[in-house]
């Protein structure tokens, strides 16, 4: 069992806005597959670096099945990784046994997408953030538990707590569900929230209101946050940084305005073309077509090579790594951004989105 | 009755000449016989009890003992495949007289040698000697055979005479007679085996058969699951011979066709006895015992336990009537058992029993309890059961009915590891086999080890010399002198509670076929399923109406 | 088997997925009031299921008492037919029916719910750590429900009661050794689609432990199931016994139905015509069965509320003599829209809440519609 | 292929746990099979036979109870299943193969016919729910309620015995010699009907319930919807949309019936005094007979098996979606 | 189904050709006392060859509408009221509520398709795909043998952009994305007049979703069908609706051309409702949303159902419920309806927010 990880509440002492809490390096995870397919394995993430600092958004985009709830869970600790590795204050972390994973889970928290689902019909809100607050804070009682359920509530704008405290899940909006899960997620005054496409179950006009909360946590409460989403708009409207996700893979990654307004990858730019976007004039062009490739035996090269028309021989037959792109802190998965001869000519992707705008 | 030897064995043959000119008459019905046997398998080995053939009774139409005997009235046995029989003095050695002109079905000629093969098999066949015969030599001299015993047999000297004969030159050939399933009977009987079927076996008179012709044209037998769906058969005219219970015979069964059906229950020397045991408290104090066979209500239990079905047991020895008139003790000669709840009462007051209020207590303080024991499944013994509890219940003895399985109840009680239970014993000719089997010390086993009978564990040397002078004794006055010791000891000491008789009752319906066993002429108990079958079935007649 | 079994139980109560919104309105997923677990209870068929199942229960507890007579007790009037006396005739020993019948209920409801409660047990144990757990300690108590599966429960049965003489306890609990592994079956599958629910993800991810996540988060969710099985096993418990005792293999003495219609039978109470020693044993039983049933039904109505609106509106729907289909939404142009004519009738002019491009300041167009 | 050799080692896992059960339970109750005997014939058999059965049934050579094992599988992988006891010498195997076909076949054709009518039933009154076809319902389930012994022996009172209508007991008249002839034929399904409706009567209610429940269901899913939309008539929707997929859980519970079915309904056998392999089970279990319970626990065991086997595979044949694995 | 003469006088002018016209339509869910009045009164008319989308938040009843007009609500729903006209091309008017079940199965698929919210659940999992279409076909009599009805499947799956040979694959064998197409492609079967589209894009990822809007914009002109298009995304709805109706707990609040819902939202909520987007492009801006959450149906407050949330809210919204009718600025905007007390009045009454004037042609 390890034990050089400080205990919690001393490193969040120390650490502040800026640092780093939680870095993943290399961090890879494949499922065994079963059946006729045995020896195989879903490559769902290769290979991502990813690092959450205090007091920022992290935005982690793309297609559905690209391997972005993985990431949240292998972050978590939900489910253990094929190779990598993930520091917490610098400290390697696997959450085997259950002390270390209960003293990873008050540290790194996750908020799941459905809050219909992720907390238990049969439980009232103050059995959900009790259980949360005795896990966390120890087992307490009487006036100091109501206060400290008073004080979570109070955190995710649920007030009066009288009113929400006694009822049941399916007593309350979507929303009202969505800030229990945050509260009890907070319970832990974790450093690191786990937001796993926590509106996209959400009615539109109450989106924003979680949304603007979680912007409230990482402003006051400093938290890092993860916010995983397939909506690149609501990325660039929350988040400070943006990851684009492609198969697995980090495609592109940089601060979030520049990634939408200047996408460096073709897929990125695939993304933004492919939103609806009212303000836009007509696109006559008809979009690229096809699907990911497969995750199982991904193709050899560039896995966006099959739907990329810049693609040439040199993306389809070698894998590129994060090449920096112009710009403050960027980086794309793409050949077109190396010194390689034969790099293809992605000079389109950038003019093209210019163009539209 | 208690004839000699000689008598016994030189009586003629004379009914068998009858029945031959009465097979003349043949009439036209199948006849139908079943018993409550559950599944038959095609498997018509005479000697294992579990086969088709036994259970049905069909092995009996095909193979034919030595001699008829019955227990259940004085009738000599009747000479069979034997003409003659000799004893000797000690009933060690008998010699039997093959009958001429005998054919077994396949043509082949009956001869002394296969009587002797027949006592041979079972001889050196452990496992087909099921009437346990001590056999010695056996010997063959012309048509005589002698079969020699290691020790007196004169109390199975009936099970010697039934024994029935299989063919030499079919048997010899059989690797394992016990696992041979005779597919194929060669008998001498009046009947062979035609087909067989899982639901009924068809039986065809035998065309060389010695005793002439046999009324009934075929036999149909056929097994039903339990008691209710043979009554329903029985009930409904579709069988006319088998045995079965039947609750309320007369309403269910007799009414429905009172001109043709017959429930007959012949009164033979086999008991129901309640065994108490003799070792353990309350019953072993004499004065329980007796207390309790005084509040014993035997008509009660004639009319509900019973259900009128078994002869009630009126003489305070228990010897079943009439068929036991005759050995019954000059000094208990017309003494009969009478409730007597009070003088119970006071046989255990007068022991050191006391009352407190109505419950019974012992000389340590203890209250009197028992619990009666029989397996769950045995309708008219838990009943019987019940009633005797509830008549105990009249002298303030708390008795509890308990139904164990029938495998652990039989475990228990041959190990002794009982209170009370209902059980029988077997029947013979003389009353030798029903008192042997409740108290003789021979048969007396610590509790604990697997005793065969006396399960009540009652050991009197004296009870136990008389019944081995009984068995071993070649003269009536000393025989009789024996029994009167036995039955005093019984009436005395009341090892066990004798609650009726046990006769082998048998229904049968007189619509197509007359001449069956009745009081009128109660030549042999009436049941389908033993040696018997072939004289019942020679002595059928087509009905006239 | 396990293949298809899955399919057959996979969790019909799950709200739509493709719905979130309906979850906070009628049809959402089972709805607990607060310290009531159990609302399938208000269902109509579950509510005279109840007062069946109570009347019985009840005599269960008093019937030894308000029997007229010992039911071991002889009397004079042999197999004699209903009469003021014995208001069920009596058997062949001149017991009372009534009282075997009411003393006999105890017996029937003791070992019929203790089998029924060892047996859930037993399902709930297998079933949720089988579920819960997944891989090996899967595989292997699957295999070993699916051994208890395939074993016939009768012969089982008559053997292992007829070698361990048996007071109720012992019959109930083998009993409940035989009816388990259906139970457990059902349970696994519906732990295994529990487990994979984002709430026991969320409670984990939240540090909860494993037995707290099974207890507290997975069983009570599983209650209606539970139940459901329960009562399945009660039903079938009480079947079991009676026939046990009807074949003989449990005790003829101690009083129970199943012993009253062995008496019964052994003594050919039907062929005597004695139906009132036959008759009403049985009834009982049915009685009892229907009202279990009847329990079922609501629990399923319950678990699934496609099948409550079945049920729920039948009467309403034949009083006013529309049929609810799918494809073919009834209309039922009925008078509870207070106010708002609710049939358009020819010319009248469409309400002020129509929505179409109109021609300004006019009065609205109407269209005649002939049927 | 893999998923198919999992299902192979289950099975044979399975099986070799049954029989392996089968083999001890027996040898567990108390008592033997001399005594049973004994006991059963009621005095018809003398004690003193005693030691003649036990050399008669090979029970007197004092085998341990591993070595009984050993040689029954030895035995087993040689086809020999022994001699009974109960019906000594008549070996296992032809008890059971006279035994078992009559099962197979009464219990069979009424739970097909139970399964069919249950299913058509179900389908009807799941469809249009609501109606006055409900009422089926109660009733159904009134005689799935009631003992199946209580029920068939009524049946037996009223259409057997008060009415003539049907013979009371056996599978065939007595007498008759099993042939394909009419007349045996004739007789064997007249003996059959009074059991068999029995037995659709009283097991009808679970196929009509758990059909309806599942039609209900699948009745609301979108593609039945979208099937009414589609304007196809009524029927097809009916039978191809909606029952065509609510059908599918009534395959497995039609599978496990199978099975059970060569179990047999001890029950009826024994009411109806029908020659079927259930009641010689009871039989085996009565008299201690260890040979011939294993004998039919094993076919039990294998018919079950092999039933579940057979649905996997018609599963696969009727929901594509599993097919996907294999 | 005969018409009258229509009483539209310069309405011709407006060259409306209603293809269905639902008028004061009322659908219930419930049987019992005590129903969800989910839709009361409502009425909506579709013009031919027009996209209408319908917006509004989930649990708006959108879908009890489209399903309510074609009598597919499934149980517990009850039309309570009201009429559906659907007018036909050669111009015969038919009442579809008042059809008989004979007449309805002729009428759908051939005259109105559509397709259904999530075609995860829409395609029978054992059935192949191309037996589910040629169903269709063969239902309506459409084709004589069996090859042409294989035919017409392929060559509309074809023009969907999925190969042929897919007619031999089960559902649980395609991709999401493609069984949407399988979706749109049987409902083209027939070439029906009218198609409505629950959500056919909501389970698709964008890129996805701007394939299938493509191909459906396509088709909508190759083949000239009328499309009501239901979504919550309003954003998306500009893009391929050429009308919007936004619809609020029950009732249609406010309708109007797209572009003109989206530049000049007049309804409250519909403003609300478009700030809640966050822009992908321009310039990056703070966003209210709107507080609060939508009213329970089962328990809806009287007045005005958006009242609770609205911000500028004032007494008689809470008691009077506002009709659908023309805004306050009637004369230069005569199409558009909203339903709101602001525009009861004057214009200049209006707050400036939800009165911006629309550049002058
Ligand atoms: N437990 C698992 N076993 C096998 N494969 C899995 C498992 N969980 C996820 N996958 C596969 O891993 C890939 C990535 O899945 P993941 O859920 O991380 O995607 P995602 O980006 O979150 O998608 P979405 O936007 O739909 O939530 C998918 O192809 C998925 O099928
Ligand atoms: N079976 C039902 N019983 C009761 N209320 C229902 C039922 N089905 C739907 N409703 C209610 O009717 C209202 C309208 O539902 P509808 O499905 O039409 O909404 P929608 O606008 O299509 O939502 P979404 O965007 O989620 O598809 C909702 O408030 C819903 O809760
Ligand atoms: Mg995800
Ligand atoms: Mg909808």
């Amino acid at each position: 069992m390890p034990t050089d990880t400080p205990p919690a509440g001393s490193a969040a002492a120390v650490e502040t806005a800026g640092d780093v809490v939680l870095r993943a390096q290399g961090l890879t995870k494949h499922f065994p597959l079963r059946g006729l397919a045995r020896g195989k394995a879903v490559h769902a993430v290769d290979g991502v670096d990813l690092e959450l600092t205090r007091g920022s958004v992290v935005a982690l985009v793309g297609e559905s099945g690209s391997g972005k709830s993985t990431i949240a869970k292998l972050l978590s600790l939900l489910i253990h990784r094929t190779s990598g590795d993930i520091r917490l204050s610098d400290k390697s972390v696997d959450g085997r046994g259950r002390r270390a994973f209960r003293r990873h889970s008050k540290r790194v928290q996750m908020i799941f997408q459905d809050p219909f689902g992720s907390l238990n019909p049969i439980h009232t809100i103050r059995y959900t953030l009790t259980r949360s607050v005795r896990i966390h804070k120890g087992n307490l009682r009487g006036d100091k538990l109501e206060a400290a359920l008073e004080e979570l509530l109070a955190r995710v704008q649920l007030t009066p707590v009288d009113r929400y405290i006694d009822k049941f899940p399916h007593e309350l909006s979507g929303g009202q569900r969505q800030r229990v899960a945050i509260a009890r997620a907070l319970a832990a005054d974790p450093d690191v929230l786990l937001a796993d496409e926590p509106i996209s179950m959400l009615d539109v006009s109450i989106r924003l209101g979680i949304l603007n909360l979680l912007k409230t946590l990482r402003d006051d409460m400093h938290v890092a946050i993860l916010y995983i989403t397939h909506d690149i708009a609501s990325a660039r409207y929350f988040a400070d940084r943006t990851m684009v996700m492609y198969a697995g893979q980090i495609v592109e990654q940089g601060p979030s305005e520049d990634i939408t307004q200047t996408p460096a990858h073709p897929y990125t730019r695939l993304l933004i073309d492919s939103a609806p976007d009212p303000d836009a004039p007509a696109r006559t062009e008809r979009s690229t077509s096809g699907e990911a490739p497969s995750l199982v035996s991904p193709p050899p090269g560039c896995r966006f090579a099959a739907r990329c028309p810049f693609a040439n021989d040199l993306c389809r037959s070698e894998t590129p790594d994060l090449f920096n792109v112009p710009g403050d802190d960027r980086a794309a998965r793409c050949w077109g951004y190396s010194d390689r001869d034969n790099k293809p000519d992605v000079s389109g992707v950038a003019k093209s989105v210019k163009e539209t705008i | 009755s208690s004839d000699s030897s000689e008598e016994s064995s030189n009586s003629p043959a004379p009914s068998n000449s009858e029945s031959a000119s009465a097979g003349a008459a043949v009439g036209t019905e199948a006849l139908t016989i079943g018993m409550p046997n559950g599944t038959q398998t095609d498997n018509s080995n005479p000697f294992v009890n579990t086969s088709s053939a036994q259970s049905l009774g069909y092995a009996y139409a095909i193979y034919e003992p030595l001699f008829q005997v019955t227990d259940i009235s004085d009738t000599p046995p009747e000479p069979w495949l034997a003409t003659d029989a000799a004893w000797n003095e000690d009933y060690s050695s008998v010699t039997f007289t093959v009958r001429d002109g005998v054919n077994w079905s396949d043509g082949t000629p009956l001869t002394a040698d296969d009587v002797a093969f027949s006592f041979q098999i079972r001889k050196d066949n452990e496992a087909l000697n099921n009437t346990a015969l001590p056999y010695g030599d056996i010997t063959v001299d012309g048509n005589t055979v002698t079969v020699g015993f290691t020790q007196p047999v004169f109390v199975k000297a009936n099970r010697v005479l039934n024994t029935f004969i299989v063919p030499k030159h079919i048997w010899e050939g059989i690797a394992d007679p016990t696992t041979d399933l005779n597919q194929d009977p060669i008998g001498t009987g009046p009947y062979v085996l035609e087909n067989w079927t899982p639901e009924a076996v068809k039986l065809v008179p035998n065309a060389d058969y010695w005793g002439g012709t046999p009324a009934a044209p075929e036999l149909l037998y056929t097994s039903y699951t339990d008691n209710a769906a043979m009554t329903t058969a029985l009930v409904a005219g579709e069988l006319q011979w088998g045995w079965t219970n039947i609750s309320d015979y007369e309403n269910v069964y007799i009414a429905k066709d009172p001109e043709h059906n017959h429930f007959w229950t012949p009164s033979g020397l086999a008991v129901d006895v309640l065994y108490l045991n003799n070792e353990t408290k309350p019953f072993n104090d004499v004065a329980v015992r007796q207390a309790l066979s005084m509040v014993t209500d035997r008509n009660a239990i004639y009319n509900i336990g019973s259900e009128k079905a078994f002869p009630e047991v009126t003489s305070i020895t228990g010897m079943p009537t009439p068929a036991g008139n005759a050995f019954i003790s000059s000094e208990y000669e017309g003494k009969e058992y009478s409730v007597d709840v009070e003088g119970a009462k006071k046989v255990l007051t007068d022991a050191g029993y006391t009352y407190e209020g109505d419950k019974l207590f012992d000389k340590d303080g203890e209250q009197v309890t028992f619990t009666l024991t029989d397996p769950a499944g045995w309708n008219d013994y838990v009943t019987t059961l019940q009633q005797i509890a509830d008549m105990a219940s009249q002298i303030g003895i708390e008795a509890t009915v308990d139904t164990p399985d029938a495998d652990s109840w039989f475990g228990d009680i041959a190990a002794g590891d009982f209170q009370a239970s209902l059980h029988w014993t077997d029947g013979g000719p003389t009353p030798y086999d029903m008192y042997s089997d409740i108290m003789d010390g021979a048969y007396y086993l610590p509790q604990g080890e697997a005793a065969n009978w006396n399960f009540g564990r009652y050991n009197n040397d004296e009870a136990t010399k008389a019944l081995a002078d009984f068995s071993s004794a070649s003269e009536d006055s000393v025989r009789q002198e024996a029994m009167d010791i036995v039955q005093k000891r019984f009436v005395e000491d009341q090892p066990a509670i004798i609650v009726r008789g046990r006769p082998a009752s048998a229904e049968y319906s007189s619509k197509y076929y007359t001449g069956w066993p009745s009081d009128e002429d109660p030549y042999n108990q009436a049941q389908p399923t033993g040696p018997q079958a072939s004289q019942i079935l020679m002595k059928l007649k087509p009905a006239t109406d | 088997m396990t293949t298809v079994d899955t399919n057959n139980l996979e969790p019909q109560e799950l709200p739509r997925p493709d719905a979130p919104g309906v979850s906070h309105t009628k049809q959402g997923p089972p709805k607990p009031k607060k310290g009531s677990q159990f609302v399938f209870l208000r269902n109509s068929k579950a509510i005279t299921g109840m007062i069946i199942l109570g009347f019985f229960v009840i005599i269960a507890i008093i019937g030894p008492w308000i029997a007229p007579y010992d039911p071991d007790a002889f009397s004079d009037q042999l197999v004699a037919p209903p009469s003021w006396e014995h208001w069920l005739g009596t058997t062949h020993l001149g017991q009372d029916v009534l009282s075997q019948l009411l003393v006999g209920t105890r017996y029937v409801m003791i070992v019929g719910f203790t089998a029924g409660v060892l047996a859930t047990i037993l399902a709930v144990i297998v079933g949720v750590t089988a579920g819960y757990l997944g891989g090996w300690s899967d595989e292997g108590l699957s295999l070993l429900s699916n051994i208890f599966l395939v074993i016939p429960a009768l012969p089982l049965l008559i053997i292992i009661a007829s070698s361990l003489d048996g007071g109720m306890i012992v019959i109930a609990g083998v009993i409940s050794l035989t009816a388990w592994a259906w139970g457990a079956r059902v349970l696994r599958a519906q732990t295994m689609s529990h487990r994979k629910r984002d709430y026991v993800e969320a409670s984990r991810a939240n540090g909860e432990s494993t037995w707290r996540i099974v207890l507290a988060e997975i069983l009570p969710n599983l209650t209606a199931i539970i139940a459901s099985s329960f009562v399945a096993t009660v039903t079938f418990a009480i079947l079991t016994q009676v026939t046990l005792a009807f074949i003989g293999v449990t005790s003829p003495t101690d009083w129970n139905w199943g012993t009253i219609l062995y008496w019964a039978q052994g003594n050919q109470a039907l062929a005597r015509g004695a139906w009132w020693w036959f008759v009403p044993a049985g009834l009982c039983i049915a009685a009892v069965g229907v009202a279990l049933a009847l329990i079922n039904f609501g629990i399923d109505e319950f678990v699934n509320p496609r099948l409550r609106s079945t049920g729920r509106y039948a009467r309403v729907l034949r009083k006013r003599g529309v049929q609810a289909r799918v494809g073919f939404t009834p209309i039922d142009r009925g008078t509870t829209h207070g106010g708002v004519a609710a049939t358009p009738q020819p010319g009248s002019p469409p309400g002020g809440n129509s929505f179409a491009p109109e021609p300004s300041g006019e009065i609205p167009a109407s269209t005649n519609v002939k049927g | 292929m893999r998923f198919f050799i999992r299902r192979g080692i289950f099975y044979i896992v399975t099986a070799w746990a049954a029989v392996t059960l089968n083999f001890f339970l027996p040898r567990m109750m108390p008592g033997d099979p001399v005594s049973s005997l004994i006991i059963k014939s009621g005095g018809q058999i003398s004690p003193d036979a005693i030691n003649s059965l036990k050399v008669l049934f090979g029970l007197d050579n004092g085998q341990s109870l591993w070595e009984q094992y050993t040689s029954y599988w030895n035995q087993l992988f040689h086809g020999d299943l022994g001699l009974s006891f109960a019906f000594f010498p008549t070996p296992v195997s032809s008890v059971i193969q006279q035994s078992l076909p009559w099962t197979v076949g009464l219990v069979g054709i009424a739970t097909i016919l139970s399964v069919i009518l249950g299913t058509t039933v179900g389908t009807l009154i799941g469809w249009r729910r609501g109606t006055k076809a409900d009422a089926v319902l109660p009733v159904a389930t009134f005689f799935s309620a009631v003992p199946y012994f209580w029920f068939g022996l009524i049946a037996i009172l009223l259409f057997a015995v008060t009415w003539d209508f049907f013979p009371a007991s056996k599978g065939y008249q007595p007498g008759l010699i099993p042939a394909w002839n009419w007349e045996f034929i004739s007789s064997v399904l007249w003996h059959g009907i009074l059991p068999a409706l029995t037995i659709v009567v009283s097991s009808i209610s679970g196929w009509i319930l758990g059909m309806r429940n599942m039609m209900v269901t699948v009745s609301s899913e979108d593609y039945v919807t979208v099937a009414q939309a589609k304007g196809l008539k009524e029927r097809r929707v009916m039978v191809s949309y909606a029952a065509r997929n609510a059908v599918l859980p009534q395959i497995s519970s039609f599978a496990l019936a199978l099975g059970f079915i060569v179990g047999g309904t001890l029950v009826m056998e024994m009411v109806f005094s029908y020659p079927g392999i259930g009641f010689v089970l009871y039989q085996a279990v009565t008299a201690s007979d260890y040979p011939l319970m294993q004998g039919c626990f094993l076919v039990i065991t294998l018919a079950i098996l092999v039933a579940n086997m057979m649905a996997d595979v018609v599963y696969a044949f009727l929901d594509p979606r599993t097919r996907q694995e294999g | 189904m005969t018409t009258t003469a229509p009483a539209l006088t310069n309405a011709t002018l407006q060259a409306a050709d209603p293809i269905l016209e639902i008028k004061n339509l009322s659908v219930d869910y419930g049987f019992g006392d005590d129903p969800t009045h989910v839709l009361q009164d409502v009425s909506l008319t579709l013009n031919r060859g027009e996209v209408l989308g319908l917006a509004g938040e989930s649990g708006c009843g959108k879908s009890t509408l489209a399903y309510g007009a074609t009598r597919l609500l499934p149980p517990p729903g009850v039309i309570r009221g009201g009429e559906v006209i659907f007018t036909g091309r050669d111009g015969v008017k038919t009442d579809i509520l008042t059809l008989n079940d004979k007449d309805l199965r002729t009428a759908r698929w051939r005259d109105f398709a559509i397709v259904f919210q999530g075609a995860m659940n829409s395609l029978n999992p054992v059935h192949r795909v191309g037996t589910q279409l040629i169903d269709a076909i063969k239902a309506h009599g459409k084709t004589a043998t069996k090859q042409e009805a294989r035919d017409r499947a392929a060559y509309v799956l074809e023009m969907v952009g999925i190969n042929a040979d897919r007619l031999k694959a089960y559902p649980h064998q395609l991709s999401g994305g493609m069984r949407q197409r399988v979706m749109i492609a049987m409902a083209l079967v027939l070439e029906p007049e009218l198609l409505i589209m629950d959500e056919p894009t909501t389970a698709l990822d964008v890129v996805m979703q701007r394939q299938i809007l493509e191909e459906i914009t396509d088709l909508r002109d190759r083949l000239g069908f009328s499309v009501i298009f239901i979504t919550h995304d309003v954003s998306l709805l500009v893009e391929v609706a050429d009308r919007i109706a936004i619809m609020y707990a029950g009732e249609i609040v406010e309708a109007a051309d797209a572009k003109d819902a989206y530049l000049r939202p007049r309804h409250p909520y519909t403003r609300g409702l478009l700030n809640s987007f966050p822009p992908l492009r321009g310039p990056r801006r703070e966003l209210q949303g709107i507080p609060g959450s939508p009213p329970d149906m089962a328990k809806l407050p009287s007045g005005c159902r958006f009242a609770d949330r609205c911000p500028f809210v004032m007494d008689r919204c809470r008691t009077e419920d506002p009709a659908l009718s023309r805004t306050a600025l009637k004369m230069s905007e005569p199409e558009r309806l909203v339903a709101c007390h602001l525009h009861d009045g004057k214009a200049s009454e209006v707050p400036a927010e939800l009165a911006i004037q629309a550049p002058q042609k």
